[in-house]
């Protein structure tokens, strides 16, 4: 499991932890360009804003917080279970409940975006806006749509990678010793999750 | 950055108080506060975040440069959002010079 | 322009602020000169006295100097300083025109210069204004964005669609000069450029003479505002669907949500183009948006026409455009 | 400089496997910098391409060669391929990819598939650049400006907007291996302040990449959505605000000017260094402020934008910041300046190269000071004055530090030396010839005269037809190189382990090194560029 280039276990987990944070931190500025012209909109188109959030189902967005907090609960358990040694199927088992929740996620969400395209809350020639300040709402719908399906698009890639990791668990690859896939596999979930706790009060909150 | 490992119960109640956190959420929404609902709403989520880092993550047991790049993350998004805010928000401010 | 050793160097100085700006260039360029000359100076010394010879080894320690380091790091912050506030200052004069500047109003598309004086003279690539006196350009584009520069004048701003933008300036010395467009904007970038024609202030006002027949923007504005049907709603009296317009351009407007605008060219604009984000108290959000149905030009006669409407008492402190 | 005849070793890391796979899926850090180092060479020869047909055409007034859209394709193709294909790639994943894990004493960077991978991103971004230029090239200008580049342009913009996107991909990857690497992979003793200033000047460039990289990728990404879909957020019809664009491109493409003057300020430590036979003056401060560039640069990004209907408020601000990061280049100069201070100088051409540079960087940093000031850069903002500016950083700065690197490593990575004379004949022809092209540029900006003009008026011409004339020689000085460079690979002298008689880790091993860099770890127990060990003792 050493690579060649390393010198020892230590050296080669601590490289791959940092590694991930440094990917985080990217990835933080890539959502942050996004996050940059939700805060200049927001602040210009306010009162538009506003009443388009109205039209988001803030239940649904409140459960897929739920589901999404809950899969990273199984996912920081999954790699518990690994530090501490169990059998590969409770490592496994416990990845394809996060991969399910993050699934459930994905399922809520596509019922919302099915839910705004039956209503024409899709920006673009078929966007119909009852009432006033047509284009702040379409403003808002645009970055709605592009803050999450920039966030579902990681969640997707998320679902792939704890697939491909559950199996790699389920055979018995990760140890106490050596679990670093795993380990930052769960530091990118918590991560996308973390994501998601900022746009749901952003896009589904707004007074 | 030793492997720390942390028990169960402390995952489970972390969680806990994300789920108590989402509730509080949700609760203060319902209350018009007018400009404090998004400080609420925002603050609570960077109370989520710093549980799901420092525990979920293991910040809280990392090493300090682990600290650094979740500090250089954070804190550059910061830069971008701050100093394009200047511009936006001073834009209807009076004339110079006057 | 000026030359030296033939040798262009310098463009015309020809507007208040161009004298100011050669003064801050040639500080510049003299610290610049200074700093460079001293590096490239001791940099020659250095490698001449030092070149490598046989038998002799490098001595000094190069573990650095503090007080040495402290001194270039701080007297180079102190010049920089020095230059930020100049800058600053001068931007500040630049950026700022004078109460009372002459308006004129400039479009600008792809790849030509509108010009519309308030007299109701427009031109095309080729702007008449008279010297000594503060203009005051409200600049918009229909298409992508563009830049409006004159060197001789030293001064430059972007045109924006969507938005409008000013700079002012004040020529002082007759003459034609050119304009270019900075920005670039696409294929034909390089032919929106033209001539501004700086002339004594008789010759500008027969200038002004010669043409015109519609009449002064805010005439051709108000025939505008009647085709349109605004008066339906927008009556001078107050008793209308709408809010009146008299008095409106330059008071301050208290919006639906609390917000306090100043009513400018932008907002006359937005209210024209976008009406429902600029709601007001007492008011039904009836008016429909002109966007795309008035022109750029037509919008800047609209508001020089709402910015005439001047309630009786205060006719006495009159707008510059009458 | 030795006393024995060199000789090659006999198994190094060119000659230990010669089939085409051995290269396309090596996992060899030097390997991989030698596959870019090909890629940038013939983006470079094609952006040199582009920037001789933009001089022929300007030495006329009124455009006689090529068409309006031709021309505009001509300066854009020209920024774009030679910026985000060649001069932010150079360094770094040339020398900065052979030489970082070498430097610290690391058998291979920290992950080198994802190192592989880099390059593969930076072919298909690549791809998609040259599909973008046969077929009709862009003519949005390499600033992507909207909404010129997202409703109005008629030209491939969404398949460069593509190209550009994916090779940012190459830089995050590249910087984020840099940067565990050097946190990580250190050799025993090796400690930050006893690293090289280059493995300093790497790390401030990769947080740059890392940081800076994804913001204009996503902006990019909006750009082509509201070109395709026309839906979207700067185009002022759909309700958006076309400066929030700005914002957003300056915001990497600021700190990317950067990325492509740091790790050339690296190089040139090492080389002052080495050729005065001297510790930097003020290590420290020369590491700091490498990291302290890094950190400012992302504080100024609207110094671009004082005439674009910014706030003036906001300018004030910006103006400000400006005026901080010149600082510590101008500390990083006046170091370089004082290591030659008693030291034992002899003028190899890289040692050219690099007095080149701080003379060309001198001038291309002072004259961002006018940029930076308010009052002067209303006048100046999009002239020619620009256009000066920036090639004395990018082309003066960045890329006389990576001929001076090159040159300089050049017996490490082939083993073998290039021929002297020829090498410092062509440090003069490109150092002349650059000042005749580009120092004309700052006047004709004074006198007005715009960027991006096809036809200019006829009072500019002496200047442009100088300017042309120097971007002639400037380009016989670039042919030289690229020939006696492919001549000394046959027919160059052995080089030996250590041509120059210089300090650092890399230099202990042979050349062209094994595979595995060193046969045992090297540990370090002394400081950089311990050219007089008896004074590192006592200092």
């Amino acid at each position: 499991m050493l690579r060649h280039q390393f010198e020892d276990a230590s050296q080669q987990r601590e490289s791959a932890v940092l590694g991930m944070w440094v990917f985080l931190a990217t990835e933080i500025m890539f959502f942050g360009g996004l996050f940059a012209a939700y805060t200049a909109y927001r602040y210009q188109y306010g009162a538009g804003f506003a009443a388009a959030s109205h039209h988001l189902n803030m239940l649904l967005g409140a459960a897929n917080t739920a589901v999404l907090l809950t899969s990273s609960l199984t996912m920081a358990l999954a790699v518990h279970a690994a530090q501490v040694g169990k059998k590969p199927a409770h490592i496994a088992g416990l990845l394809v409940l996060t991969m399910l929740l993050g699934c459930a996620f994905l399922g809520i969400k596509a019922v919302e975006y099915h839910d705004k395209f039956v209503h024409h809350l899709v920006p673009g020639a078929s966007f119909v806006w009852e009432g006033t300040l047509t284009r702040q709402a379409e403003m808002f719908y645009y970055l709605y749509f592009a803050m999450t399906g920039l966030h579902a698009i990681h969640m997707l890639a998320g679902v792939g990678v704890v697939l491909v990791v559950a199996i790699l668990a389920a055979r018995g690859r990760y140890t106490p010793q050596y679990h670093n896939p795993l380990e930052i596999t769960g530091l990118y979930w918590h991560f996308v999750d973390i994501i998601w706790v900022f746009l749901f009060p952003l896009l589904y909150l707004i007074a | 950055m030793s492997n720390h490992i942390l028990p169960i119960k402390t995952y489970v109640a972390v969680f806990i108080a994300l789920m108590v956190l989402l509730a509080a959420t949700v609760a203060i929404n319902r209350v018009s506060l007018g400009e404090l609902n998004i400080v609420a709403a925002l603050s609570i989520a960077v109370v989520k975040t710093f549980l799901v880092v420092l525990f979920f993550m293991h910040v809280r047991y990392s090493h300090r440069l682990i600290w650094i790049f979740v500090g250089v993350g954070f804190y550059w998004l910061t830069i971008l959002l701050a100093l394009s805010m200047t511009d936006f928000l001073s834009r209807t401010w009076p004339p110079l010079g006057r | 322009m000026k030359h030296w050793m033939g040798f262009p160097m310098f463009p015309e100085q020809a507007s208040s602020v161009a004298g100011r700006v050669d003064a801050l260039y040639f500080f510049l360029v003299a610290v610049s000169g200074v700093f460079a000359i001293l590096i490239f100076g001791v940099i020659t010394v250095f490698i001449v006295k030092y070149r490598r010879r046989p038998g002799k080894m490098a001595v000094a320690s190069g573990h650095g100097h503090m007080w040495l380091e402290l001194v270039w790091s701080v007297v180079p912050l102190a010049l920089t300083m020095v230059m930020f506030f100049w800058g600053a200052k001068l931007f500040f004069t630049i950026y700022t025109a004078p109460p009372g500047a002459m308006d004129v109003f400039v479009v600008g598309k792809q790849w030509m210069w509108k010009f519309q004086h308030p007299e109701g003279q427009r031109e095309i690539n080729e702007l008449h204004i008279p010297v000594g006196r503060p203009i005051k350009l409200t600049m918009i584009s229909e298409d992508v964005i563009h830049d409006l520069f004159v060197p001789a004048f030293r001064v430059k701003n972007d045109v924006l669609p969507g938005r409008y933008t000013t700079m002012w300036f004040q020529a002082t010395r007759k003459g034609d000069y050119r304009l270019f467009c900075a920005q670039y904007c696409g294929t034909e970038h390089s032919l929106m450029t033209g001539w501004v024609h700086v002339m004594d202030p008789p010759d500008y006002q027969n200038w002004l003479g010669g043409g015109a027949e519609a009449g002064p923007m805010h005439v051709i504005g108000g025939k505008l505002f009647d085709q349109l049907g605004c008066a339906t709603c927008h009556k001078n009296d107050n008793t209308g669907r709408g809010p009146t317009l008299v008095g409106l351009f330059g008071s301050k407007v208290t919006l639906k949500s609390g917000q306090v605008m100043q009513a400018d060219e932008d907002y006359i604009r937005d209210c024209i183009t976008k009406p429902n984000a600029r709601l007001l108290p007492n008011y039904e959000p009836i008016m429909p948006t002109f966007k795309g149905i008035i022109s750029e030009e037509g919008l800047l006669q609209l508001i020089a026409y709402i910015k005439s409407l001047t309630p009786p008492q205060a006719a006495k402190t009159g707008s510059e455009t009458k | 400089m030795t006393t024995s005849e060199p000789t090659m070793p006999p198994v190094h890391y060119l000659n230990c496997d010669y089939s085409i796979r051995s290269w396309l899926l090596t996992q060899d850090h030097k390997r991989i910098a030698l596959l870019f180092l090909v890629s940038i060479t013939v983006f470079f020869l094609l952006g040199s391409t582009y920037a001789g047909m933009i001089r022929t055409e300007l030495l006329t007034p009124n455009g006689n060669v090529v068409s309006h859209q031709n021309y505009n394709k001509l300066f854009t193709m020209h920024g774009l391929i030679m910026i985000f294909f060649f001069l932010i790639p150079s360094i770094p994943t040339v020398l900065g990819n052979f030489l970082i894990p070498m430097m610290i004493g690391a058998r291979d960077l920290a992950f080198p598939r994802l190192n592989l991978a880099s390059w593969y991103v930076y072919t298909l971004g690549g791809i998609f650049t040259i599909t973008a230029a046969v077929a009709g090239g862009v003519d949005t200008g390499w600033t992507f400006y909207t909404p010129y580049s997202s409703i109005y342009s008629h030209t491939n913009v969404t398949t460069m907007a593509v190209g550009v996107f994916i090779t940012g991909f190459s830089s995050i990857f590249t910087g984020l291996n840099f940067i565990v690497t050097i946190h990580k992979m250190r050799a025993p003793g090796l400690t930050w302040f006893r690293l090289p200033l280059f493995v300093w000047a790497i790390y401030a460039t990769s947080i740059i990449m890392v940081l800076g990289t994804p913001v204009i990728a996503i902006t990019l990404a909006m750009v082509g959505l509201e070109r395709v879909f026309h839906i979207g957020i700067f185009d002022p019809a759909l309700g958006g605000d076309p400066l929030l664009f700005q914002h957003l491109f300056w915001f990497y493409s600021h700190p990317a000017v950067y990325i492509m003057i740091l790790p050339s300020m690296g190089v040139v430590s090492e080389l002052i260094a080495c050729f005065s036979r001297n510790r930097i003056f003020g290590y420290k401060i020369v590491a700091f402020s490498s990291v302290a560039i890094a950190v400012v640069g992302f504080l100024v990004w609207g110094h671009h934008m004082f005439v674009s209907g910014q706030s003036a408020y906001a300018g004030l601000i910006f103006s400000f910041l400006s005026f901080l990061v010149a600082i510590p280049s101008a500390i990083k100069v006046f170091n370089w300046t004082a290591t030659l201070y008693k030291g034992s100088i002899s003028y190899d051409a890289p040692m050219l190269y690099a007095l080149g540079f701080i003379g060309l960087f001198t001038i291309g940093g002072v004259t961002g000071l006018f940029l930076a000031t308010l009052g002067m850069d209303v006048h100046v903002h999009d002239t020619y004055f620009v256009v000066a500016h920036f090639h004395y950083i990018m082309v003066g700065g960045a890329i006389m530090g990576y001929m001076g690197g090159l040159h300089f490593w050049w017996p490490k990575i082939t083993g073998r030396l290039y021929p002297e004379q020829w090498a410092r004949l062509a440090a003069l022809v490109i150092f002349l010839g650059f000042n005749l092209t580009f120092f004309p540029q700052f006047i004709l900006g004074y006198l007005g005269m715009p960027r991006r003009y096809h036809t200019y008026p006829a009072e500019f011409q002496v200047l442009n037809v100088m300017s042309s004339a120097g971007a002639s020689i400037l380009g016989v000085g670039y042919m030289l190189p690229l020939f006696y460079l492919l001549w000394s690979l046959r027919r160059g002298p052995i080089a030996g382990p250590n041509p120059w008689g210089a300090k650092g880790l890399e230099w202990l091993t042979p050349s062209p090194p094994p595979t595995e860099n060193f046969e045992q770890t090297p540990v370090v127990t002394e400081e950089a560029y311990a050219y007089r060990p008896e004074e590192n003792a006592s200092g």
